[in-house]
Order: structure tokens, then C-alpha cells, then sequence
């Protein structure tokens, strides 16, 4: 990748330069002031750069070459289901009739991109095995917000006021921030030893007060790569204490086809269609986080819902949009949700089929065991052990423990080595409960000859370390840029440049 | 092997002989007995690449796009042009694959362009600080009475109705989460009315949120509309069109403390509603409490000058339950295609678009004002959008005009608006042209004409109620 | 500053003076003053981009392409799938927008995509050398010609009538310049009369040229009619389908000394006829003769593997008169995506490809030949495209089967043989489906019905003759 | 760049991988041999790698990596016009109703494309001066082609054998190829002291039997970058002589809008699209190279020729191929020609109009004076010395020889070292008249900044070779590879992978 210096493209404007040529007026053109009143008009045009268009394609160009991307290599970053994105959804996406439909659009006049959305819905569905889904949330903390405003309004509708979200110790971040979004109080549930929810503790926290459980938020397999046996029982315990029973859906690519949430008893289930179905990571975006929930959920879904008419002369159905949903929560946003999104995702769905989902999560699994069971051996597996010694599902947790204390290399040191093989690091640090965390989810699209030469890699850098630790503490090397400050970077931000 | 995996039988024999198991399924046994489906799917086989794409194809058709249809349609969402260098930069792999910038070292290109988007949305809002996008508008009015929340320690929001309709309902939406009261100011001839608002602040106030344009694509006095707020110690937040902030005053000089909006019109397709961004600008007091991504500079270990993200600090990852926001997976690639756009725009381009939005409009507005049948539901200035009252019902009269020129004539406010059902909303951008207006208005007179001629009398004129 | 420069004022004023000169006029003041054009061109002004968006999709609009009637017109190119990987990719700025990679040292992503290309191309034909490509198809029949005369020093060709009649067209055009006579042998059933064809080939042959499929979708026996070529010391050219290679007998396991073809059915688009590319592959003895670039595999000064462009002394900027052809820039984009589409469909889907054509064609051919008032043109055995007669006038039917049913039926035969002015070409690719070639079979039936109704007797029923 | 080791896609294959999925048959299933006798049957499929999508699209993801293109810098390569080219034109390429149209079409099915043409043929016949225009070609080596034919058709029509082409020793190589292809025999023709025609040897070439001068082909200005300006008295001795003056258009873009071949006196000219008409180049084509001619030439263009049809009945013309022209040389190739070349050329000629185009033009001649006049300062001034000084058009040539000569190094080191420096270096080694040439086009769509790089980088390396000449004769040294064995390429030529 570039060594070159970073210049911002507000560095290389020129007065007087410009890449858009507009259409002319073709109407009058009095002064804006005869328009709009002089007072709600601005004085200085913002200073946006000024440059030509081939300089800003190289500029862009340029720095799309400083960025490692999953077309690049190995990515098996954590809990983020780094998979092929095909292209094909890309063209597809980008047909007139999708990505140039507005939003408003007269119903009548958008019946196939409501099908569509009607047929992800569908597919959804029978993948989560609950009955109902909308799709408007924008991503998965966009889904947990919904979920647990859905149970907010679930109970609200049956009288009840609760004011408790369990969760596990384990759980993504976004879990306790949307809890707290949602007006909920987080109560933290311990790990066993298995990975998995400890009984006791769920047990004594749901007695503490049964009545003030609102939820209990859980990703399964969870964000060690297990999946929780007891699951059945959890079920019965929130259930029985009142409570609805949340599936954050970022670990679906484990057991798509095998085991369905809605069969393990969860009420509410966000899907990321960024990671198990394929939408492009976007370097943060675009994705979107659809729920699924049961029945007793349904009346409170966000509006619009996508409905589905049976003609009554015989012909097709007809679609619509719903707004008419006296029990709904409302809107979590404008308009259908990001449409663009579902449509790759649909045709994902068509390419893999009922039988190529469950195969993906197959070999994703597969992958993930394999890589485990490489890295188990050698110095990898005494300086990196397994947090949970357990087959595990799409991903597993290594803790970098023993590597810190015995060769002075943090997991982070490791990460930054890493890029110097030219892999993506896994992610580290998380889930918070295992030391030194490295969490590694190769997903099915990758050879077993990338999960070789990763592992060799891991071994290669402790072998080195033993040498010379220092190698992987100063690491990278090779990099467009070296580690960087980024103490500096919160103490005093610079979020924008100063122009002159 | 299923689609887009490598694994060969003889693969999966090596890989199960190293995990020391004889078959996949032995994996899945941790999943109970019970919990296994012990079914396929129970969806259609896997299609081929012809065939999906034929499927897709097929229902691509069935939607009146805005390349079939001329588009006047607005609210929010605006048919404007995506220069050519966006798609092109944008569906780079180096751009379209990578996922949020974990590891500075290997994303200088993803970060350093947040830089710059930043850099550009406070230019354009006059605010100093930026996010590097949210996941679209209305939610991004929502996460800002979050921050006015934790900035004020007050639960009540002060919201005109000239606020896009779907950000005063995601705000609802969000505000039963927050524990906090919604109260809504009405409009007066387009405009917010700002003796009522001045009624409606008051020391529990913990933001204020207009909208300029607001939803009838009037130009508020947001200078003077805030002075209520500032009275009272609430935060003014200001929804902002960025197509018009080339020609009108940036929130930042008219006091606003938040200026936020839908991102869609720089750079992002249509797309039925998404994905595009929001956009979220704030003083520099507030820089602790923003929501979402933030991309600083630094140096790395040698001095040379980097890209982080910053702040993370305010994050879910760190902060978890005390985070200023939940946002996660936000809106990268978009924010990445407006920011191309501007570059693209440029200082000029960027004030002649606005000017050519303005002039074009004040000749839309003139122009269909001047029809039989049809008049200005408010008069207040506009800048790229309008709102007409027809003497003929709305829908029928959209109806006819999209059957027979195929034209979106407009948004039907009633839709959001029961008070104005008679209500048509009217977009204007740059692909609009002369011809296509004045077209447009003869449309309008014919279809007003012949609704009314309907609706009084003779029911047996054509007037068609099919869609093409 | 006209559209994608730079020069502000500010630096014309100091280019000028570093130059020396006080206009840019002065620099013209070289082109004497009566040749200076003096005016403006008459050209229109430029447009903006959205406005020459608008124009060329107007201008768009007014072609029936493949997505909007469904295809079965084939001669000589082919409305198959193009894999998405092969847009994605080709349209990457690395690949796009470089040129001819006369320094290897920054062009190995371009030479090793040709040395890839040529390996894929001498693996379908049988050959073992291969060229990076050369612009076209029947321009590379034309080639072959040129390079036949520099091989056995004769001037006359003798080619086969189911050669494509442009391919026979172009080389005889380049005959001309070549002082080479071309003789033309006949079809019998659909195949190569090969009586006529061993009385026709003599000593002062210079090359035979046969097709296969031929033009009329015929497989020809290429063994067993190339003998006349091998007892005369003839070189034998075969223009080849790369779709039919992973089902055919290898040219190069025929008696072929050259292989070509047009490369459009592989990664690249109709476009109404090009951009595509030629291959050409021959034996080892004709390496020095080769037309076009040729990628080589070398290594650096530090032994790393590496390619260049190899045998550059056949070409015209070192041979200069004496090149072995004067082509110069050919279509390296073209044949990248051919690459592209191999290395998607791999060694088994390429075989899988070549079968299901074949059998959708078996198909098509026995379900169209049932239709009365259609028969077959010859029994010969077919791979993806085969000729019909009809019982009406072609054009008529055609007109009326693309405005009723929105189907191209095929290509008619008289355009370019008047003896089949009743034939009909009908070609199959892996987006025909079973219910397109069935509703084909129905709309053949209906309008040929139509066509001897009118033809023989009532004129009046309402056959379509306008288009859509 | 990178600087990993190439492996071939082929290197990467493993049996049983795949990334194709077929549609289904559909119909029955008969083998084969069945259908197609077993004789005319392959016995074993081609060996195409066998590789997932994921790792295809990752192969040339990196393999596009180790190109400079010019959206990665400055690529002034002289006769080739390395221009912007603008994303709009492949946006507007890629439309269904062009990209998507079979070129068999029904011309009444086919009216837009047809009028395109028509459209094009229109603009680059007034940007040419001559009132005919053959898009056909398909390059400029093709049209050169197309050109000498035409003579011989014209001559051929007037009863006359021709046997001899003129052309200066300045002329690109794919002139006299193309004479010999056409069944001529080239007779060079000297340059003078200025650049230009060498008034006298053409006169004595010509009256050595004038009645055999079937043509002389020129490019104006000259691949020295010079406009010759004896090119009306050159066109009224070859017109005397009965010949036809040929135009290399290599080089319009100096002229657009400016000057035109037609008004010099020329009967034919061939255009690069690929070169003035931003196409781009693609890694070596795809190109157009349109031929426009005069009058007297027109009976003999190329067929089809698109013609336009005024309406009958008031409306709009119509449009259709003319395949009856009895004088026509015949088809050059298949079908209509580039077609999607074309869309792009028109795009382009659309969004700079008739001003814009000179406009490109002036500044294409201001940029090459500019770099001229920057690389006639210093250390460059004295080693690398303009070949002919006089202000140049829109390229020149310096030559290497001082540099060689008192360095050490030759123009091949320069170049190779201005890799290093992250340039495109010039065309190198022609025209041949110039001792160790440098052939200098920077075009209109460079910035002074790019050019004042290029020039301070060729400032740099004279001086450091002054003090270190290996540098340069060592020289690349951060390139995916470095200096080429070219030798070895070509006595022992491997151009295949060997397969197993
Ligand atoms: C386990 C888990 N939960 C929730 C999320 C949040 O999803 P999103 O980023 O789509 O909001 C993520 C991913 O980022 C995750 O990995
Ligand atoms: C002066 C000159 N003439 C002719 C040509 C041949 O054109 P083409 O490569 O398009 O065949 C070129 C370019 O390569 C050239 O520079």
C-alpha cells in the first residue's frame, strides 16, 4: 500500500478550479436577494475544494489504495461475518427500477420493489422461524432499539411497566447502549464456564424481582462462538417471569438452515443483512437490521408494514404499504428502511437457496473449527489458548494472556503484526470478559489455503517474538502508515481542517 | 460446495481430520436435539447468476422509476443527478468491502475521507464540529434529542410542524425510550408560527427542532424562531436540505447549537428511501455527547500525519450503557459518495446549483400558481420546493397526470397532512428543466380541468384511474 | 478552463511567461494563418453532465435491445450472460485507463492477465500459441490471410461458404491489398461441399479457411476437410465459437494450423457489435508470424518472476514495413474480460456451458421444426444456433413476432444468402430458457399462420408491419 | 505497488473449485453423443482454473494493483494522448439500450444507435474538415488500412496502378506496415532542419516517377509535435502527382477546433477515439479509428454506411445501413464497427462542444510548451536538449544523447528511474530520427503542478546521475518487479502456462 503523505483533497483546491459544469439556468434569473429575503441568504460560499475532475478520481483513487479491504485478503474480523460480497448484487441494486425509485412513490406504482421487500421478508421469516418481519430497521443497534421499544409497548399494552434488561457479560456493546436508549436499566448476567449464560446467576437475578424484567437480550452462539445449550431453558425463565426474549442476530451466519431463533424461543430477532447476507461492508456502512418477532409482537411492529392483497378477480396480489397500525411503536425512521440493502440481499438469498444458506453456515463453521484446531497446535496454542475448549460455531476466542505475559507482546501487538503478513486482524479486546481477546471468524468464503498461511502467520510472529519481541511491539512496518496516536488523536481532536 | 465457497470434498476431509471429528454435522451437535430444524430450508433452491439476475429484473420493472417517470416528487428525498466519478469511486472494492476502520493503519482511505466529509458538512452548516454520518435524517433528529437530553438533563422537545413529518414521528418513536414530551408548534402560511412557539418553550425545554426549508419547502426565520430557545437554555436544532446551503445562511450563524439532515441529495440514489446518511453538525460544547463515528487526525509513530477514529471514548464499544449513542454500523460509503459529490460541486458549483434550485423553482412556482384551478398553499420563500393547493382531488389528478405524460407531479401532502388533503408538493433539481416544468403545467391545468368537469358533472369523461 | 482541465488564469498567466510568450494564440502562430480555422467549430455548445446523460439515454431508448425484446439472434455474436465479476473488474481504474504496457515494470497486472489470457485461449483451441488478442473476428480471418501469404509465399485462399459472410467479406476486402484471390467453396445440407473443396484447393493454395459451427450452426467435420489443405502444404484456418469449445474436438486436435474467432460470447457485451476482440492461436511454427502483442513470462534482475511483451520484432514499431501485421492497439480490455468469464466459469462450468447449449438447442431446433409451415434449412448436427425455413416471408414475420411479443426470433438468412431468402437463424444461449424457446415456437406458429393466411388469400387481417 | 511474487490464475486452481453456478437444462438430457456425432467431440474439457468467485475477484483485484494507470499519475506518453477519461462516458456506454443492443438488429429497431452514429460521423467530419466520415475502423492502424485501400479503389476507378506510398522517417511504424499490408511499397521521405517535410526529397521522391505515387501519409503536427508548415505546398505536389494525402490523426488533439486536415489539403484522416476522444486506452485497446475523406474518395468508404432518411410526412428522419455501394472497398470487419466507442467519443464531444474542444486543444499546447520550456531550464536544458527548438504544439521530443553521452545513462534509465519517482515515463526511443528520443505529451488535463513534478523529478535524476549513475542505470527500484529480462522473452518466448 502508499507511503505517500496524506494530503486532504481541501489541500490541493485552487481558486478557481472546478470539475461541475451545471445546466443553464434556461428560466429568468433575477438576483437570489428578489427570491428569498437578503437576510436568510449566506454571505460566503462554504469553502469546498476547487479542483478538477481528474485530480479528484485520483485523489479518491489514491486513497482507496490505502485502505485493506476483504477483495484484498484475509479479514476474519470477529463477530462481522467478513464474506464475499458478489458483484452480481451490486448490479442488480443498481437497476433503474431500484436505485432510482423514490421513496414516495404511489404504491400502486412500486408494486416490485414492495414484492421485494415482501419476498425478504418472507425469506426472513422462515430463516428466523417467526412469523413476522419488518424491515425498516438500519442496522443492528437500529434492531435492538425497535426490539426492546417493542417490548416497551408490549407490556405498556398489557398494563405492565418494567424497567430491567438482562444481559450477558458477553454482549456487544450495543446491547447495554440500546437498553439505556430504550429507558431500561442493563443488569449484567455472568458466563459459565461453558461460554455460556450462567444459570444461577440469570436464576438470581430474574428472582431479585421478576416483575421489573423487561427482556433479556442474548446472541446465540454467543460472542464466544458457542452456542448455549441451556438456551431452551433461558427461554422458559424469561418467559415465566414475564419477560421477551431478544436474539441479536449478528452470529445468524452460524446456524442459518441448522437452528432457528424463533424455534430456540425468541420473541424478537434483528437479522444484519451486512453480515450474513452479504451487503457490502461499506467501510461502515450500509447494512440494515430487520426484526423478526411472533405473533404476540406483531401489533406493535413499526409502521409502514408491507402488505400483501390476494386479487379478487383472480389475478396477482397486490402490495402495500400499511400505516394504518393502531399498537405501533412508529416510525424508527423515513420511509421503507434501506431498500438498496434488501435488494442484495434478496438476490443473496435467491444465489444460495434453502439448501446454499444452510451449506454457508456449514462451512462456516467448518472453517472456523479448522482454523481453531491450527492454531491449538505449536506455539499458538500455548502462547494463544482457546478462552472455552469447546468445538465452537462460525468464530472462537483466543486470549492473547499467556502470550502477554510470557513474550511481552499484547494481543494489539499481535493485531499490528499481522498487517504486516497482509492479513485484516481479528477483533480483539472483545467480548471484554476474556483477557487479551482475539476473536476469529473466518466465514465459509474463505480457501483453507488462507486459513493455512494465517495460521503459519500467528506462529511465525511468536516464533519471532521469542527472539525479538520488540519486532511486534514496534510492528507495522509496511503499512502507509505506522501506529499512530490515537491518545492525541481523543485528548485533543482535530475532527476537521482549518482552511485559511 | 455451495455458491461462493472454496471447500472441495477433499478440503473438508483434511479440515475434519485436523478438528478430529468425522463429519460437519458433529459440529452442530452443541445445538440441542430439539433446537436442530431437522429440515431444509423451506425456500426455493439457488438460482444461477442469469437467473437472479433475470428475477431481480422482473420486479425492477414493476416500479415507475424516476428514469420512466419525470419526477417533481420531493419530501425529503430529492431525484437529483449522482455525477458519474461517485459510482465509480464508490463501488471500489477498497471503498465498497472493508468494514469500519478498526485498525488505522490498513484504512487511511476510509478514514481520511470521513476527515474530509466531516470538514465539508461543517463548512457547509457552519458549525464547527461533524460527525462522519448517521443512518439517515429522521433517525438523526431522534438521536439529537438524545444529546439535548444528556446536555440539558431535560425531557421535553419543542418540535414545529414543518419538521418533516417521519423525524416528528421517529422522534416520537424514540422519545417513549427517552421518557421524554413531544409538544408541537403549528404553521402559519408555510411558517412556523413563532408567537406559539415563543408560548411553547420554556425552562423543561431541552430542544427546540425546526426545519428550513421546512416540509412545504418554505425558508423559516431560523435566526429569530431560535431566540425562543436561547431564552430558555434549550438546544436549537435545525433540519437542514445541504442542496440549499449554497444560497441560504448556514444554521451555524442562526444560532443553531445541532444542524442535522438527510444526506440523500449529495451523492446518494434514490434507492426507495435508502441507504443514504444523516448528517450531524454540532458547536464544539457538544463534541463529547455526538452520536456515531468521528474521524480525527494524528500522527503516527515516525510523525507522519494519520487518521484515527476518535473519540471512541462516547462509543457503545467502550462506553456500552453510558454511551452517547447506539449507533454501530452507520453509513460509510454513502457519506463517502457525498463528499465526492461537493468535491465535485465545488466552492462554485456548489452556490450555482443552489442559485439554479432557487431560479428554477421561483419559475415552477409561477408557472403552476398560474394554472386554472390550481394556487400557492403558503407564500412564503422557497428555494427548491413548493407547495400548491388543487380544486381537484389530489390523488386523482396524480393519477391521471402519471398515466398519461408520465409524470410524478408531486407528494400529496395530505398523505401527512389532513389539513391540507387539497395539498400537492413540488420538487425541484437540476434535472428538472424548463421544458419538463412547462409541460408539467399543462398537465396540471388538463387534469385539474377534467377532474373538475368530473367531479361537478358528467362522470363519462375518460379521466383515467389505472396506473401504466 | 473548458471541461476536465485545470488552468485557472492565474496559471495560463504563469505558463505564458515562463514560456515566454504572451498568448497561447502566439503558440499557434506555427500552423500558417490561411489553414487556421478562424471560427468556432459548428458543433454545439457543451452540455452538462446530467444534460448529456439525458441525451444519450434519449438516444438510448430508441434501440430494442436484449433486455427489452428477448434474443435469439445469434450470427456471430451472442446475448450470454456477462458474469457481474467481469464489469466489477474491468471497470477498475487500474485496468481501464492504462495503455499499451510498454514498461513491464508497472504494467504486470496487464501482462499477466494477457499470459493468462493466452494460456485459456491455446488451452480452448488445441493450440499451443496463442496472441493477447487482435480487434475482431472476421479482421482476424483477414489476418490469418496475411499471415498464410508470409508462411508458404502463395497468394490464393480458398474458403468455405459457411464462413461468416463478413469474415469472407473482410478478407476479401484485404485481399486486394494483398494480391491474393479468394475462391469460395459451397454448402451441401448445411455443411462444406467437400468434394468441391479438396478440387478447389491446389498447390498455389495459401490457406484454407473453414468455420465450425459454421454460419448456418452447422458442425463441420474440420479432420476430415482439412485433409485437402495437408496434402497440398495449405495452411488450414478454422474460425471457432469459444462458447461450442468445451464440447467440440480443439481445433489444434483437427489439422488446424490457426484457430481464431470473434470473442464476444466471452465476458463481453453485444454493444451492437464491438468493442469485442479476436483470438488467434497457431502452431509453434508460426510464432514469429503472429499478429498482435504476445505477453512472455521472464524474471527481473533479481530473478522475481515477471512478463513483458514479448517478440516485439514482429511488430510494427521495430519492424515497421516488414511487421508481421500493422495492428497497434487492440482490445486488451476485451479479452481481460473474456479472461475473467473463463476463469468464473472454470473448468467444469465451461464444459457444463458447451452442454447446455447443445441440449437447449436440440431442443429448440426439434420444438421449432414442428411448427407447421416451418421445416428445417439442413440436418447437419448443431451446437447453439441452427437455420430454419419458413413458409412466409421472413421479414414479415419477424416484424410481427418482435411488435407482438417482444421476441428477436432470429436472423434472416437472405440478408446475406440469397439462395436461403426463407431462412431463418436462431440462436441459443444460457439466458434462453425453455418457456422463452416455447413461446418462440407459439409465436412462430401464430405469425406464419398469419403470414400464408394474408400471403394466400384475405390481405386484410391485421398482421403488424410497423415496429415498436 | 505490490511486490508479492505472480502466481497465475491457473497457479491457483484446485479441482472441484468453481465460482459458475448454470442455469438448470430445463429440457432433456440426452448425452451428447447423441446429439453431435462422437467424432466432432472433445474428449476432455479445456484446463481452465477451477477457483471460488471470492479468489477470482481477489486474484485481479491484485493483479490490477500492479498497474500504473493514469488515474494513479501523470502518464505523458507521447502520441498517445493520455487524457482524463471521464466515468460519464462509461456510464452512458453501459446503458442497456446500447450495451445490450444486437448488432444483427433491425435497423427501424435499432434508431437511436443509428443516429448516434450519424451524430458522430457529423461532429468528427466538422472537426476534420472533410465531408464524409467511415466510423468502421477499429483503430488507427485499421483506418491507415481503410486509407490505403481507398487509394487503390480511387486509383483503380480512374484505371490507374500505383505502387508506391511516401511517408517521412518521422511516421509511426504502423504506417508503413500498413503500406506493405495494402500492397504497397513505402518510400521514405527526409525530415528538414525544422521538423518537416524535407521539401527537396520529397520533390525528387516524387519526380522519380510520379505516376507510381499513389499517396503520402503524414501526421500533422508531426510525432516530433511539430505542425509543418509546408503542408499546402507538400498536398499541391502530391495532388499534382495524382496521389492522396493521408492524415495520421495521432496527433488532433493539437488542432481541434484550431485546424483542420481537410482545409491542410488532406483526402483522408483517420481519428483516434482512443487518443483525442478520451475512449480509454483499456490496457491496449479497445479503440475506434474513424476515417473521414473527401468527395472523390466517398464512392470507395467502407460498408455498411449509416444513412439518414428525411421523412416523408414531416416528422423526424430516419436512419439506416447502406449496404449497396457498388464502389465500396468492402467490410473491413464484422458489423458497425466500436460501437460502445463510439457512445463514449459522441459523450465526450457532447460535454466539451465545438469551444471546448479548442479550448482542450490550446491547452494541450499550453501544458506541452509549459513542460518544454520547464525542462529547457537547468541541468535538463543541457542534457537533454529539445530535438528541434521551436514552440512545439502539443508534444516534443528532447533527445538523451548529451545525457548518455557525459552520464552514462541512457533515456531507457531515465525512464526506468522516473518509476521509481511514481511517473508514466514518455514514449521512449522514437521517433527514430532522434537519437535516444523522449517523446513528451502531457495533454490538457494535467495541472502545472503535475508538470512541474514531472520536470523538478527529470531535474533530480540528472543530478543525482551525475553523482551516482548506477541509480539510474539500476533503476526501478520500488516497482512490483524490477528491470526485465525482455531478451530472454523473446529468444526462448514462453507465452503459456504450462499445465499439469
Ligand atoms: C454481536 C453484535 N451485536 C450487535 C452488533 C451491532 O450491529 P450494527 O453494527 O449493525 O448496528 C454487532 C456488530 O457490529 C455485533 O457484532
Ligand atoms: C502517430 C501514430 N500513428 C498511428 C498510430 C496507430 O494507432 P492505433 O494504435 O490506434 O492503431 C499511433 C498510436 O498508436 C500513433 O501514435
Amino acid at each position: 500500500m502508499q507511503r505517500e503523505s496524506a494530503r486532504t483533497i481541501f489541500e490541493k483546491s485552487k481558486p478557481g478550479r472546478r470539475a461541475a459544469v451545471l445546466p443553464g439556468a434556461e428560466v429568468p434569473e433575477p438576483p437570489i436577494e428578489e427570491l428569498i429575503p437578503a437576510n436568510l441568504l449566506r454571505s460566503e460560499p462554504p469553502r469546498l475544494p476547487e479542483i478538477a475532475e481528474p485530480e479528484i478520481v485520483r485523489h479518491y483513487n489514491r486513497l482507496s489504495r490505502r485502505n485493506f479491504d476483504l477483495d484484498s485478503g484475509f479479514y476474519p474480523l470477529g463477530s462481522c461475518t467478513m464474506k464475499h460480497n458478489p458483484r452480481l448484487n451490486e448490479r442488480v441494486a443498481a437497476l433503474p427500477g431500484h436505485a432510482r425509485l423514490h421513496p414516495a412513490q404511489d404504491p400502486r406504482r412500486a408494486q416490485g420493489a414492495l414484492e421485494l421487500m415482501w419476498l425478504l421478508q418472507a425469506s426472513l421469516s422462515e430463516i428466523c422461524g417467526l412469523p413476522h418481519v419488518s424491515l425498516q430497521p438500519s442496522a443492528g443497534s437500529h434492531g435492538e432499539l425497535a426490539g426492546l421499544l417493542l417490548t416497551r409497548a408490549y407490556h405498556a399494552d398489557r398494563g405492565e411497566t418494567r424497567t430491567k434488561v438482562l444481559a450477558p457479560d458477553t454482549s456487544h456493546g450495543t446491547n447495554p447502549a440500546s437498553v439505556t436508549m430504550a429507558g431500561y436499566e442493563v443488569v449484567k448476567v455472568a458466563t459459565n464456564e461453558d461460554g455460556g449464560v450462567e444459570m444461577d446467576d440469570l436464576r438470581a437475578k430474574i428472582d431479585e424481582d421478576p416483575d421489573q424484567v423487561a427482556c433479556l437480550m442474548l446472541t446465540n452462539p454467543n460472542t464466544l462462538g458457542l452456542f448455549d445449550e441451556n438456551i431452551a431453558e433461558i427461554a422458559t425463565l424469561i418467559h415465566g417471569a414475564g419477560g421477551t426474549l431478544y436474539y441479536d442476530g449478528a452470529n445468524l451466519n452460524a446456524v442459518m438452515g441448522h437452528s432457528r431463533p424463533g424455534d430456540m424461543g425468541f420473541d424478537i430477532v434483528h437479522v444484519n443483512l451486512h453480515k450474513s447476507f452479504s451487503q457490502p461492508h461499506g467501510g461502515g456502512g450500509p447494512g440494515a437490521g430487520p426484526i423478526a418477532v411472533s405473533d404476540r409482537i406483531e401489533p406493535f411492529l413499526p409502521r409502514p408494514q408491507v402488505l400483501r392483497r390476494e386479487s379478487d378477480n383472480g389475478g396477482g396480489p397486490s402490495f402495500d404499504l400499511d400505516i394504518d397500525r393502531p399498537k405501533s411503536i412508529g416510525r424508527l425512521r423515513g420511509f421503507q428502511g434501506n431498500f438498496g440493502v434488501f435488494v442484495r440481499s434478496y438476490a443473496y438469498i435467491l444465489s444460495l437457496g434453502g439448501d446454499g444458506l444452510a451449506e454457508a453456515s456449514e462451512t462456516a463453521v467448518l472453517n472456523a473449527n479448522y482454523l481453531k484446531a491450527r492454531l491449538a497446535e505449536g506455539r499458538a496454542g500455548e502462547r494463544l489458548p482457546i478462552a472455552f475448549d469447546r468445538h465452537c460455531m462460525h468464530e472462537f476466542v483466543l486470549s492473547g494472556k499467556p502470550m502477554k505475559r510470557e513474550l511481552g507482546i499484547a494481543t494489539l501487538d499481535l493485531a499490528k503484526r499481522l498487517l504486516d503478513f497482509g492479513f485484516h486482524p481479528p477483533t480483539v479486546y472483545f467480548p471484554l470478559l476474556v483477557e487479551e481477546a482475539l476473536m476469529i471468524e473466518p466465514t465459509e468464503t474463505e480457501t483453507k489455503e488462507s486459513l493455512d498461511s494465517f495460521a503459519d502467520a500467528v506462529q511465525e510472529i511468536l516464533a519471532e517474538a521469542e527472539a525479538e519481541p520488540e519486532k511486534a511491539q514496534r510492528a507495522p512496518y509496511t503499512t502507509p502508515v505506522r501506529r499512530l496516536d490515537e491518545v492525541k488523536a481523543t485528548r485533543k481532536p482535530v475532527v476537521r481542517q482549518t482552511l485559511s | 460446495m455451495t455458491r461462493y465457497t472454496s471447500a472441495t470434498d477433499a478440503d473438508r476431509a483434511e479440515m475434519l481430520a485436523a478438528i478430529g471429528v468425522d463429519s460437519v454435522d458433529e459440529l452442530f451437535e452443541q445445538v440441542p436435539e430439539p433446537l436442530r430444524l431437522g429440515r431444509g430450508l423451506d425456500l426455493p433452491d439457488g438460482l444461477s447468476e442469469p437467473e437472479v439476475q433475470a428475477r431481480l429484473a422482473a420486479l425492477a420493472a414493476r416500479n415507475a422509476d424516476a428514469d420512466s417517470e419525470v419526477c417533481f416528487v420531493g419530501a425529503g428525498m430529492y431525484d437529483h443527478h449522482v455525477p458519474a466519478i461517485v459510482d465509480a469511486i464508490t463501488q471500489r472494492s477498497e471503498f465498497l468491502t472493508p468494514y469500519t476502520p478498526y485498525q488505522p493503519e490498513i484504512s487511511q482511505g476510509g478514514l481520511q475521507a470521513m476527515f474530509e466529509f466531516q470538514t465539508a458538512m461543517s463548512e457547509l452548516t457552519g458549525l464547527p464540529i461533524s460527525n462522519a454520518g448517521l443512518y439517515e435524517g429522521p433517525s438523526s433528529v431522534a438521536s439529537a434529542g438524545y444529546l439535548a437530553i444528556g446536555a440539558t438533563g431535560r425531557r421535553r422537545f419543542v418540535v414545529s410542524r414543518g419538521v418533516h413529518p417521519h423525524s416528528r414521528e421517529t422522534l416520537a418513536t424514540y422519545s417513549v425510550g427517552y421518557d421524554a414530551e413531544v409538544v408541537e408548534v403549528g404553521l402559519e402560511d408555510g411558517l412556523t408560527d413563532a408567537a406559539a412557539l415563543a408560548d411553547a418553550v420554556d425552562g423543561e425545554t431541552a430542544a427546540v427542532f425546526l426545519q428550513s426549508p421546512n416540509f412545504l419547502g418554505a425558508v423559516e426565520d431560523v435566526e429569530a424562531l431560535g431566540a425562543a430557545a436561547k431564552e430558555h437554555g434549550a438546544l436549537l436544532v435545525v433540519a437542514v436540505d445541504p442542496m440549499t446551503l449554497g444560497i441560504l445562511k448556514p444554521p451555524g450563524e442562526c444560532g443553531a447549537d445541532i444542524a442535522l439532515g438527510e444526506g440523500q441529495p449529495l451523492g446518494n440514489r434514490l434507492d426507495f428511501g435508502g441507504p443514504s446518511f444523516g448528517f450531524f453538525c454540532a458547536t464544539e460544547d457538544q463534541i463529547r455527547r455526538m452520536p456515531g463515528r468521528i474521524a480525527g487526525e494524528t500522527n503516527d509513530v515516525d510523525g507522519r500525519r494519520g487518521f484515527v477514529l476518535s473519540l471512541q471514548t462516547r462509543e457503545q464499544h467502550i462506553r456500552r450503557e453510558k454511551a452517547t449513542n447506539n449507533i454501530c454500523t452507520a453509513q460509510a460509503l454513502n457519506a463517502l459518495g457525498a463528499m465526492i459529490h461537493l468535491a465535485w460541486l465545488g466552492r462554485e458549483g456548489y452556490r450555482e446549483l443552489g442559485e439554479l434550485l432557487v431560479r428554477r423553482t421561483a419559475y415552477a412556482r409561477e408557472r403552476l400558481a398560474a394554472v386554472e384551478g390550481v394556487e400557492l398553499l403558503h407564500h412564503a420563500p422557497v428555494a427548491r420546493e413548493f407547495a400548491l393547493r388543487l380544486a381537484a382531488p389530489v390523488d386523482r389528478v396524480l393519477d391521471s397526470i402519471a398515466a398519461e405524460r408520465g409524470i410524478a407531479a408531486g407528494y400529496p401532502l395530505g398523505r401527512e397532512y389532513p389539513e391540507h388533503e387539497d395539498g400537492l408538493l413540488v420538487a425541484i433539481t437540476e434535472r428538472r428543466t424548463k421544458a419538463q416544468i412547462d409541460e408539467l403545467a399543462d398537465a396540471l391545468g388538463a387534469a385539474v380541468a377534467a377532474e373538475r368537469g368530473d367531479f361537478v358533472g358528467d362522470r363519462t369523461t375518460n379521466s383515467p384511474q389505472g396506473i401504466s
